[in-house]
């Protein structure tokens, strides 16, 4: 009797074990938070250093279209201006996921609700090994399919936002198609069960019941997606024309933030302001995709919030 | 808690090894005896780097005591670390003197190859020939169909290369004499230039010899054919040095690999596999400011 | 419309996407199949890559891609792994967690540039590691996390509250509830998980170019001692990828047989993606059936 | 609905040995307030059922009694078990639950073979002689009714049971650990009437040596098998007493309403 009285006020292993494991787990996130805060911290050091050491203006920087690091315009300021980059990267992120997100919501739809075992067992390692094509191998896909076919239809040299689009369809799909499929996965079977015992037909209840419940993992998929569009550099690179200049059109040789990254970093030296631009263009890159990020979980929640009610 | 255990002292070894790695790197460094022998690094230039990587292959096999590591990561970033003194040799396709923030006098150039460029076109074109003010006139906007050249009645498509890069400056100080360059696709490497000319009708650039085959044109300039005889008195004038420099004067390691990239055997033989053209055959020489003197 | 109408023409509809994607889906796969797979030979798989004569092959390339995977996993796993048992068993709901749940969705959609540039500005020059196996490895640590942590997440928080009542009911500690109980359980998706990441990390290229470096020393395979400069376990080396190799191929060789190269590489790539998918499906079937059925 | 005033309360006094007692348990779920001033003794040796309609808050009180609502709600009050106030934060909360079991209202058995099910647990507590875990194997199976079905096949997934045999083995992973108490959460009524009535005889053989508390929906379950049975209504306990009080003579008018089915 005492024996238990004392063993239930003192610890024992049960105990230890879950301090252990707690320590653990906190540490891991620690390291995580660590990771990011390491990240934002030398990222937005390296890219103030044009507005702060150089004398860039950030405003300038934004709005401006000239972007010639290496030279100053005729009042003296260094030609920094990277709305061009911005504006396309943009382009291309939003109408590749416009593009993507039907066909790949649709392709989840079918794998999860409607093909038999057999027709999702075998599009499912299908679309997961295109995770896995390096960004090179599209781009030389879509540099010796897309722009020329791009070219033929719509003249001009085939190179441009259009067919930066394209080639990020194709790679952004499997991304959003297996996160889709994931969330459709987790729809309790019992609410699609209830629907049509209640007479509604398929697509009723796909489009009442099945996509309601998991809109909100499916516009994580969306974003997922779109994150890898935003910040794919090698594929984009090829196609699109690395021009810095505003796109007039879908088919004029445009460059995307992380274009202009790749093809420039190797080129530059430590602490100069050619270096330190493309630093701030990381930055942007950086910026706009914590935007993006915080966007959507707000959107997220508004819409978690809905279906509680 | 098996796997737990195993990944984590699977965790310990990858720590210890890098511990452990860098202890021996030291060690190496530090430990002197009658051969010559050390580690040396070479950073830099992604165009120069097949060259060095295989000479160096060549160079341990017969000094065994020495370890080279050859890698890319462009030129600004050989200059940068090789003036930082992170690394031994930087690799550049540039003077020193025409990068920002990089103070030439501390380094010491070691020209290992030269590399020719020319002006290559779609075959669609229909212009095997340019004089140097036309190639100007392209470059800068000032002519933009290629009829006006006495080809075909297609709009001209200038694929430029990155700003900054070793081709670029060549190219520009040879060709655009300080005008600024039209704004233009810009593209890094003669790879997917030379598949974007060859794919582009009406397009034009420039590449290096090497990089120049049968599905481009290569121009002619002033009735000068970009071929290497005439790079070496400097008829054809668009070429430029790969340099390899060092911070201060090489020593021990680094002067033996670097003696050994200026000999008959790399020069004679990889400098010309790899398409380049080998010091020793120039008769002239440039300085940085783009002047050319006999040698 | 009625709704029986309008389930079929929706019907017809997801028909039709579904229909294009896959045509595009086996299109592409077809494609780079049919163009890399007829010159994957032996020889090709177990020889050096030629810097400038044609016959290279990929041994190092290959070797490199699943080593780097395997080291990547090793440090990104465990730390995913605590955290993900964090987020789905110990978290609360409040700011603190909030937090944390933003910064790994920042983490996942970092570019992959920057993640390369950072890498090689933390790891490549502060930290000193140099183009290396290891600095890859960390890099590619960065795009695992959030993935393999959101993954192990949603696996464990799919296993049902009542294993872990069954656990603590019995006086177990929360810990050996999770380990034992409630990861066994989570073991098949956490697995699916890792085979899209490993995906992922073997096709990647824009954060290797800066961080494990673009160049592929020969190595010794005989060498076991991860500590010595020519193992070939030798985490400090720098070290280029297959998805590099191709990159690089592409871009900068000069290699003549470069278009074979590239879409050999690139079918081995996909091949090597497909037997570990395969595999790894095998495996988590196995497990699950393991735990479920009758022996 | 009707009202009832919850002040009317009868509990009656047990005069036998208790074995675990609550003193004005109040429990919180976030602002709403689920459990007030639950006062009860429970005798040891008995099964004692708590009654009562959905969300009257009997299974919220059962889970306060091992601490199983540490995580999800906030609990206020005195839990006395051996003299100790199990409530208190510095109580080890793996001991209490090791002397009080808990099974649940719906079978989960781990992903494991039965064998391993009984043992996972014991062997985690530091119990790994052989012949000692042979014995509790067979021991708490043959307390469970479970033996004679499984004997021949203990290295089988449990998950390939039927969900009557899960629910035996669950409770026979319970006393496996040689509880003091067990506490049941309507653990017959996600199972057919066969195995429920199996359920029932096996409670009724095992309240010979453990102290059993059963939450139930089935009125005719808890006259059947428990010796105690106390009324929930609405987080008020109404009404506590012997079984057969309740059910033949009930002292509050919820409770007799209740149990003639004309409640609320």
């Amino acid at each position: 009797m005492d024996d238990i009285q004392t063993r239930l006020q003192k610890s024992s292993r049960a105990t230890r074990q879950d301090y252990f494991g707690k320590a653990i787990c906190y540490s891991c996130i620690g390291l995580i938070i660590l990771l990011v805060a390491c990240i934002l911290y030398f990222i937005a050091s390296k890219g103030l250093a044009t507005f702060t050491q150089n004398g860039v203006k950030f405003w300038n920087f934004l709005t401006q279209s000239d972007w010639k690091p290496g030279d100053v315009d005729k009042y003296g300021n260094p030609q920094v201006g990277a709305l061009p980059m911005i504006v396309t990267s943009f382009s291309v992120t939003i109408l590749a996921a416009l593009l993507a997100t039907p066909f790949a919501i649709g392709a989840a739809v079918f794998m999860t609700e409607i093909a038999n075992k057999k027709g999702a067992k075998f599009l499912q390692p299908v679309i997961e090994l295109l995770v896995g094509i390096p960004s090179v191998v599209y781009g030389f896909i879509g540099l010796s399919l897309i722009v020329p076919f791009i070219r033929g239809i719509f003249g001009g040299t085939g190179f441009g936002i259009l067919s930066g689009t394209l080639v990020l369809f194709v790679m952004v799909l499997p991304t959003i198609t297996s996160l889709s499929v994931d969330s459709l996965k987790s729809v309790p079977m019992h609410y699609c069960q209830a629907s049509l015992a209640l007479g509604a037909t398929r697509w009723q209840t796909i489009y009442k019941v099945i996509l309601k419940a998991a809109a909100p993992g499916l516009l994580t998929a969306v974003i997922f997606g779109m994150a890898r569009a935003f910040g794919e550099a090698l594929a984009v690179q090829m196609v699109i024309g690395n021009a810095v200049l505003m796109p007039k059109n879908l088919i004029s040789p445009a460059s995307t933030l992380t274009s202009k990254l790749t093809t420039e970093i190797g080129n530059t030296v430590m602490g100069t302001l050619p270096n330190n631009a493309l630093w701030s263009l990381a930055l942007v890159l950086l910026f706009m995709s914590l935007l993006f990020n915080l966007v959507v979980r707000f959107i997220g929640r508004r819409g978690n919030i809905k279906n509680e009610r | 808690m098996k796997k737990k255990t195993i990944i984590s002292s699977l965790l310990a070894l990858g720590a210890l090894m890098t511990i452990a790695t860098g202890c021996s790197n030291s060690n190496a460094s530090k430990s002197s005896s009658s051969e010559v022998s050390g580690k040396i690094t070479a950073v830099g230039s992604t165009a120069l780097q097949p060259l060095v990587e295989k000479a160096a292959g060549d160079f341990q096999k017969d000094n065994s005591k020495i370890n080279i590591t050859v890698q890319g990561g462009g030129s600004g970033t050989g200059l940068s670390q090789v003036q930082d003194g992170s690394v031994k040799i930087g690799n550049s396709d540039i003077f020193a003197e025409q990068k920002d923030g990089i103070d030439a006098k501390k380094l010491v150039d070691h020209k290992v190859a030269v590399v020719g460029m020319a002006p290559v076109v779609n075959k669609d074109a229909g212009v095997k020939n340019v004089t140097m003010d036309q190639l100007k006139q392209i470059f800068t906007g000032k002519i933009t169909n290629w009829k006006d050249l006495g080809g075909k009645d297609e709009k001209i498509t200038v694929v430029n290369r990155a700003e900054g890069s070793g081709t670029r400056a060549t190219f520009e100080s040879a060709v655009l004499n300080g005008e600024k360059a039209v704004k233009s696709q810009e593209q890094d490497s003669n790879g997917t230039v030379q598949k974007i000319v060859s794919t582009t009708p009406g397009a034009i650039s420039y590449l290096a010899f090497s990089y120049i085959n049968d599905k481009v044109e290569a121009l002619s300039i002033d009735d000068v054919k970009p071929t290497d005889d005439n790079v070496s008195d400097n008829k054809w004038k668009i070429w430029s040095y790969e340099h390899m420099y060092t911070k201060g004067n090489p020593k021990d390691a680094t002067e033996k690999f670097i003696k050994y990239m200026k000999s008959d055997d790399v020069q004679k033989k990889l400098v010309k596999d790899m398409g380049y053209i080998s010091t020793n055959d120039m008769k002239v020489q440039k300085d940085a400011k783009g002047t050319v003197t006999d040698k | 419309m009625n709704a029986k109408k309008s389930d079929k023409l929706a019907t017809g509809i997801i028909y039709g996407l579904v229909g294009i994607v896959v045509t595009i889906l086996i299109s592409l796969l077809g494609y780079i199949l049919y163009n890399g797979v007829p010159d994957i030979n032996w020889h090709f798989l177990t020889s050096e890559a030629q810097s400038f004569s044609a016959g290279g092959g990929v041994r190092d390339q290959l070797f490199n891609s699943l080593y780097l995977l395997i080291l990547a996993l090793i440090i990104s796993f465990p730390i995913a792994l605590g955290a993900g048992i964090y987020l789905s068993e110990y978290a609360k709901d409040n700011w603190i967690t909030d937090i944390i749940r933003t910064s790994i969705e920042v983490l996942s959609s970092l570019p992959s540039v920057v993640v390369g540039l950072f890498g090689y500005l933390l790891l490549v020059i502060q930290l000193n590691l140099g183009f290396s196996i290891l600095a890859g490895a960390i890099a590619l640590t960065f795009f695992n996390l959030p993935l393999l942590t959101r993954n192990i997440e949603e696996s464990l928080s799919s296993v049902p509250d009542l294993q872990r009542e069954a656990g603590t009911s019995l006086g177990l500690s929360g810990w050996k509830t999770i380990t034992k109980i409630i990861l066994p359980m989570a073991l098949p998706g956490i697995l699916t998980g890792l085979i899209l990441c490993s995906g992922r990390i073997f096709g990647e290229a824009a954060a290797l170019i800066y961080t494990a470096g673009q160049s592929a020393p020969s190595v010794d395979y005989g060498n076991w001692n991860p500590f010595t400069e020519t193992s070939f376990l030798n985490p400090m080396r720098p070290a280029e990828t297959l998805a590099v190799h191709i990159w690089k191929v592409n871009t900068e060789s000069v290699t003549p047989d470069a278009g074979v190269i590239s879409s050999a590489s690139s079918a081995v790539l996909i091949i090597v993606i497909l037997i570990f998918n395969l595999g790894a499906r095998y495996l988590g079937n196995k497990l699950f059936k393991k735990m479920t059925a009758a022996k | 609905m009707k009202t009832y005033d919850f002040n009317q309360q009868y509990i009656s006094k047990i005069d036998k040995e208790i074995a675990i007692s609550t003193d004005n348990v109040q429990v919180h779920y976030g602002k709403s307030h689920a459990i007030f001033d639950a006062s009860l003794d429970f005798p040891r040796f008995q099964i004692t059922s708590l009654i009562g309609a959905s969300g009257s808050g009997k299974s919220t009180y059962l889970r306060c009694l091992n601490r199983m609502n540490d995580k999800i709600a906030q609990v206020d009050g005195k839990i006395l078990y051996r003299n100790t106030d199990i409530n208190s934060k510095k109580i080890n909360v793996y001991e209490v639950r090791r002397h009080i079991g808990m099974v649940f209202q719906r079978p989960n058995p781990f992903a494991k073979s039965i064998k391993d099910n009984i043992l996972f647990a014991l062997r985690n507590n530091g119990i790994n002689d052989k012949n000692e875990l042979q014995k509790r194997l067979e021991t708490s199976l043959k307390d469970a009714a479970l033996w004679d079905e499984v004997k021949d096949d203990l290295d089988k997934s449990a998950l390939a049971l039927s969900g009557g045999q899960q629910q035996r083995l669950c409770i026979a992973r319970s006393i496996a650990m040689h509880p003091d108490i067990l506490l049941l959460d309507e653990p017959a009524s996600a199972l057919d009437p066969i195995s429920t009535s199996k359920i029932e005889e096996t409670l009724e053989l095992l309240s010979k040596s453990y102290t059993i508390i059963i939450v139930t929906h089935n009125m005719q379950q808890a006259s059947r098998i428990s010796d105690y049975t106390a009324f929930f209504h609405m987080g008020h306990i109404i009404e506590y007493n012997e079984t057969k009080n309740i059910f033949t003579a009930p002292e509050i008018k919820a409770t007799e309403d209740y149990i003639s089915g004309d409640f609320g």
